[in-house]
């Protein structure tokens, strides 16, 4: 008993009570995040060295159902997404309140709450040891998402909301009846590398409740065609997005599907009933559609919502390929992806309240006049375009090599075609960045409190390109954690 | 001919719940309402009755009655308690009347619909 | 000798038959433990006396019972019935158990006295709700 | 005293209803005082016995001394005890928020209602103890006239709906007192235990199938089971918050305890109430979506609150229906949870009704920013009911989910899937409104007879409004991060020999 991985979503929680009380004072109020943020991630980092030493901290009060207490466990792949999800948020904090300031946003106080607990259920959702804790959080963080993405309060923004919930709600119940049935045949329905259903049911029903699985947690990580709620929900302000995108949200589906499908079926299993193709297939295709979709859309932050849904299809491909290089590389990929998708949406947040323009014709020669903050956007998509010395390259390399591993030589080719799309339609944006538009541009840079975020989002995702196992160790995590996944599955 | 009560007891219970579901008039409902619980009434009263046993009140005296001599009481005095019961749902029920009354003029239960709608 | 009831037949008749309907009810309340009758059947005999009153002699008196005497009565009539079986918890029963009560009686006895004192309760309780409901029901006779 | 209880908890709210409308005479205040005292005893009593219950077992207390199955015993069981501990609750909280529904146009004064508050207490309270059939149709008369008196206060449209309420409710309560006649006939016997041990023996099958299928009926319509649920929506919707509130959160809920204790109690298990128990899972599959789907439909907050009840009772037999360990304890978990949500939905919508005139789901719009509390504590019961964790409605659903996965029931899976995701749909709809849809402009006013309320103000309701449906919602949030703990404590004793 490690009372860490429990405090560690507390502290938000908190943080998002203590912001409703202070509502009163906006600097009180303001400041409660950041503090919880860097507590959190103090408390996650602590736990880093044990991990990498192979333990597995783990706490466990209150029973929710009988044989499922809450219990929270540090392990390799949810401390990566847990010091992901923390680790952005205190970036995202200081960003928030520069940004929510500045676009004189209404509403604040509920906002910061909600946002806090969004942070909170993702931590809870990374750390959770078994299924019902799992999805206690998961859909803890369904609600706490929808006031953000309702936020504005426009016909549109309350549409979108509406279109969030109606997927992730739908979602949340073939997860509920796939999560009971999981518990109903494995008892305790802890997670254990390898998985832990193969044996107790008949094929037909293993292969319904993966396919049950695999829909709920692939709306949240927008596998197609699930995808439609993430573009409409662009409406809501930049750091919703960026927290929808890269820390908690989308981020918690595809750390779901990874969880599924190592362990809970385990990749053996997924094989045996042919899941694992199947995944791998509706990946790659929606790698690709949701890349030609992006060539299309002229509005820069739907862009990068597209871009999201062709990125996180490569973690649900690596986990379809199910080799523990595919695997690593799939769970590096979200570290990595996070990193890179919040730099380009505080970029295209910050260029949003310095020039109110949010289409991409309207970009050209921003870069002159934003140098730090087009420098850092430049490199976020080079990072997801996967040019070496990035961290998109890290993983696609393992991607790459995973799908050898499996047999699927196949799909370097989707990874292959996917980053000439992606150099298609975001190295354009970059060059009319810095060469395009006629004429002398003012130096015109965001405040500090906007661009020292996204410097230091930018700056990591070189580092861990350059150096990926650097810093929090990020890669061991994710190679360790693979390897158990694996492993478990041969004893 | 022995079974002449239930029958009686069962048209009562058609004929109020007939008359619940057809008549127009709330008044005339409530009374329908009133033979149904007769019907019960009669029913469990039946329960009691024995050929040729004399009513429950043992003579002073009788040191060992037998209870065959005897009618059942318990369901007299449960129905006691029913009509009891009944009693007051009439008074519940009268009052609600003579209040929809006062509000809309009417008991005509299409009456009192129209008027509710306005 | 005044007529106070209107019509002197009516009033001879109501002046003979209600004290005979109140002894009457008493019987019945009575007899409740022994025999048929009970505080039910006498709380009726007993209200139909002073509803019998009331119907006669108009809306003006009402033989000293205002609605809020009615329901006094009524609540003292189940206050006594209450009462007594509260008292039959205080002295070492479970409640309405009568046969506890100390009166100094052989058992059976007890339980007869006992059950007087319930029967009581109930005629008074039974009485002052059906003079209440006939207050209503001429209260809105009036109000048309 | 503490070895009377059992009748304690019955007698003192009954006594109480007696002694206040003389004291209202005097004093409404005082009358009121004592009201709430009487329900704080009550509720002291049915928490007292419930704990010597599952300390000592079984508690059967003889009234009057005579012993069964002559005489009438109470008897509290970890069931009884804990239905009768949820009732006084939700009782006295409604009680507490009674006091503001005074203030408008109840023709009830405050000592009669609150006089009819403690019957219908005292008649709940009274069904779930006793041990005897026809005491239990007694207290349900009880419980069922004080509730036709307490509905018809709220106004012109509550007269009438409280009118058919009462003739459709002593319909059913004499098929009721039919079947225990049937059951008297086959057994001579009305005492509930006395009948369990008799009815295997039963000569005639027949005659005992007949009395269950009355008694089934009859409850089936008390507890408004789809297809017998017409007159509910009328019913609960025009009635003052607090009584709608009391009512609808646990009248229903004492109906399907007399279901539960007679279709797994009293009649031996399998054979014909094994049949009984399937039809009510369809009739209850049924309930959930077509409850749903007619919540809806509905324009007026509080009638969509009615039909999502004909909804959760359905999710209460569903859990009957299947009969197995998981499916009873999630619908005894749901007969909780539903009591405390509802009971919150219900005084926050009138809290809502009362200060801003809204009734409709869409004159709710941006009465977030101007009710905090109370559409706060809205938003609460009703994520609890669309059984989002981590709210208590979440983990009953679970159970029922499991228990219908472990019977292969999957059409049964479906409808409880479906009735939470229309449920979402319809609180989700007020919610949006509330929270992210503009306050309609000042030319759509609220209605006039609201405006002229005396609690219509700008601001958030006054206090003693908001800590009733507080503690409720907070209450609806404990009992499923602690839903182990009833579970556990309360209702697995409660089924202890029951689940097959």
């Amino acid at each position: 008993m490690d009372p860490r991985p429990l405090v560690a979503p507390l502290v938000p929680a908190a943080a998002a009570l203590l912001a409703l009380a202070t509502g009163r004072w906006p600097n009180l109020r303001d400041a409660w995040s950041p503090l919880a943020a860097v507590a959190s991630f103090g408390v996650l980092v602590s736990l880093l060295p044990e991990v990498l030493a192979g333990h597995e901290p783990s706490a466990s009060v209150l029973a929710l159902a009988p044989g499922f207490p809450l219990h929270l466990r540090a392990d390799a792949f949810g401390l990566l997404f847990a010091l992901l999800a923390s680790g952005l948020w205190t970036v995202a904090s200081v960003y928030n309140v520069a940004y929510m300031r500045a676009a004189r946003e209404k509403h604040q106080t509920g906002y910061y709450a909600c946002f806090a607990l969004c942070v909170s259920a993702a931590l809870g959702v990374a750390l959770a040891a078994n299924l019902v804790t799992f999805f206690v959080f998961y859909e803890v963080l369904t609600l706490a998402t929808y006031p953000l993405v309702a936020h504005r309060r426009t016909p549109e923004a309350v549409a979108s909301g509406r279109k969030y919930l109606a997927y992730t709600l739908g979602a949340g119940q073939l997860l509920l009846i796939a999560v009971v049935a999981a518990a109903t045949l494995a008892p305790g329905a802890e997670f254990r590398p390898g998985g832990f259903l193969a044996g107790t049911a008949s094929r037909p029903v293993l292969g319904l409740l993966c396919a049950m699985f695999l829909a709920g947690c692939g709306v949240k990580a927008a596998l197609m065609p699930l995808h439609a709620w993430l573009p409409a929900a662009m409406v809501a302000p930049t750091p919703v997005s960026a927290l929808l995108h890269a820390v908690a949200v989308v981020k918690a589906g595809t750390f779901g599907c990874v969880r599924v499908v190592g362990w809970v079926f385990g990749t053996d299993l997924m094989r045996d009933l042919g899941a694992d193709v199947a995944l791998a297939s509706a990946a790659a295709a929606t790698i690709l559609l949701a890349s030609l979709r992006a060539l299309g859309e002229q509005n820069l932050k739907r862009r990068l919502a597209y871009s999201t849904v062709s990125q996180l299809s490569y973690v649900l491909l690596g986990a379809g390929l199910g080799s523990a290089a595919a695997l690593a590389g799939a769970m590096f990929h979200m570290a990595a992806h996070g990193l890179m998708k919040i730099t380009l949406f505080f970029c295209a947040g910050s260029i949003y309240l310095r020039t109110h323009r949010a289409e991409i014709p309207e970009l050209a020669g921003i870069g002159r006049s934003m140098p730090v903050t087009m420098a850092a956007f430049t490199a976020g998509i080079l990072g997801l375009a996967g040019v070496p010395g990035l961290a998109g390259f890290v993983s696609k390399w393992n991607l790459g090599l995973g799908s050898l591993e499996a047999g699927q030589g196949g799909f370097i080719a989707v990874l292959v075609l996917s980053g000439l799309l992606n150099a298609a339609y975001f190295f354009p944006i970059a060059y009319a960045g810095f060469f395009g538009g006629g004429g002398r541009v003012r130096f015109d840079e965001a405040s500090p409190a906007l661009w020292l975020p996204l410097a230091a989002t930018a700056g990591a995702a070189v580092a861990l390109g350059l150096v990926p196992g650097a810093g929090l160790h990020l890669h061991e995590l994710a190679w360790q954690a693979a390897r158990n996944v694996v492993a478990g599955g041969r004893p | 001919m022995e079974h002449a009560i239930h029958v009686l007891a069962t048209l009562l219970l058609l004929v109020g719940l007939h008359g619940m579901l057809t008549r127009r008039h709330l008044m005339r409902k409530l009374m329908a309402m009133n033979l149904l619980q007769v019907a019960v009434i009669v029913f469990f009263i039946a329960l009691a009755a024995k050929s040729g046993a004399q009513p429950p009140i043992t003579a002073v005296g009788d040191a060992a009655p037998r209870a065959h001599d005897y009618v059942n009481p318990l369901p007299h005095a449960l129905m006691l308690t029913a009509i009891v019961v009944g009693v007051a749902t009439n008074g519940v029920a009268l009052a609600l009347l003579i209040r929809i009354h006062r509000r809309y003029g009417t008991l005509d239960e299409p009456d009192v619909i129209l008027g509710m709608r306005e | 000798m005044k007529f106070r009831f209107g019509s002197p037949v009516l009033d001879t008749a109501v002046r003979l038959l209600t004290p005979f309907i109140l002894l009457f009810a008493a019987y019945v309340v009575a007899h409740g433990h022994y025999s048929p009758g009970g505080g039910f059947q006498g709380g009726v005999i007993l209200a139909a006396a002073l509803i019998l009153v009331n119907l006669v002699h108009g809306r003006d008196v009402r033989w000293g019972l205002r609605p809020s005497t009615s329901l006094s009565i009524a609540a003292a009539g189940l206050a006594l019935y209450v009462g007594i079986g509260f008292l039959a918890i205080a002295f070492g029963g479970t409640f309405l158990d009568y046969g506890a009560l100390p009166l100094g009686l052989p058992p059976p006895q007890v339980r007869a006295v006992g059950t007087f004192g319930i029967e009581v309760g109930v005629g008074m309780a039974v009485m002052g709700v059906m003079v209440l409901l006939f207050d209503a029901l001429m209260a809105w006779e009036q109000s048309r | 005293m503490s070895a009377h209880l059992p009748v304690l908890m019955v007698v003192l709210p009954l006594a109480g209803a007696v002694v206040v409308p003389v004291v209202g005479l005097a004093s409404a205040r005082a009358a009121r005082a004592l009201a709430l005292l009487a329900l704080v005893l009550a509720h002291l009593c049915a928490v007292g016995a419930l704990r010597v219950v599952l300390a000592n077992g079984t508690w059967r207390y003889r009234l009057g001394g005579w012993a069964p199955p002559w005489g009438i015993e109470y008897v509290v069981d970890a069931l009884a005890g804990g239905m009768a501990v949820l009732v006084s609750f939700v009782a006295l909280l409604t009680a507490l928020h009674a006091r503001y529904s005074h203030e408008g146009r109840n023709p009830l004064n405050v000592a009669t209602s609150h006089a009819l508050h403690l019957l219908l207490a005292a008649g709940l309270l009274g069904i779930v103890v006793t041990g005897d059939a026809f005491n239990l149709y007694v207290f349900l008369e009880i419980s069922a006239l004080s509730a036709y008196a307490l509905l018809a206060g709220g106004g012109a449209r509550a007269e009438v709906a409280a009118f058919r309420y009462l003739l459709i409710g002593t319909v059913a309560a004499s098929f009721y007192l039919l079947g225990i006649g049937y059951l008297y006939a086959a057994t001579g016997t009305l005492n509930l235990a006395d009948l369990a041990a008799r009815l295997p023996q039963a000569p005639d099958a027949g005659v005992v199938g007949t009395g269950l299928a009355l008694i089934v009926i009859g409850l089936a319509v008390k507890i408004a089971l789809f297809p017998l649920h017409g007159w509910l929506p009328d019913a609960y919707a025009y009635a003052p918050a607090p009584t709608s509130a009391f009512v609808s959160s646990v009248m229903g809920k004492v109906g399907a305890y007399v279901v539960l204790r007679f279709l797994f109690f009293v009649f031996p298990a399998g054979g014909q109430a094994g049949r009984a128990l399937d039809l009510l899972g369809l009739a209850a599959a049924a309930a959930i979506v077509a409850g749903s789907v007619m919540a809806l439909a509905q324009r007026d907050l509080r009638r969509m609150l009615a039909y999502s009840s004909v909804a959760q009772t359905g999710y209460i037999m569903l859990g009957f229906g299947l009969g197995n360990a998981a499916a009873l304890t999630g619908a005894l978990l749901h007969v909780v949870n539903h009591a405390v949500m509802k009971a919150c939905l219900f005084l926050s919508a009138g809290n809502l009704l009362a200060r801003t005139g809204a009734a409709g789901v869409d004159e709710c719009r941006g009465v977030g920013a101007r009710l905090p509390v109370t559409m706060g504590a809205f938003g609460v019961a009703a994520v609890s009911m669309i059984g989002l964790p981590p709210a208590g409605g979440f983990f009953s659903k679970w159970y029922l989910v499991q228990g219908a996965l472990e019977r292969g029931a999957w059409i049964y899976v479906a409808a409880i899937v479906a009735g939470s995701a229309l449920t979402a749909v319809y609180m989700f709809r007020v919610l949006e409104a509330a929270y992210f849809r503009p306050a309609a402009p000042s030319a759509a006013s609220p209605p006039a007879e609201a405006a002229n309320g005396p609690l219509f103000g700008p601001g958030e309701a006054p206090a003693g409004m908001l800590v009733p449906m507080l503690i409720l919602a907070l209450a609806a949030l404990g009992l499923g991060v602690f839903n182990q703990a009833l579970v556990d404590g309360v209702v697995a004793p409660a089924l202890a020999g029951v689940a097959s």
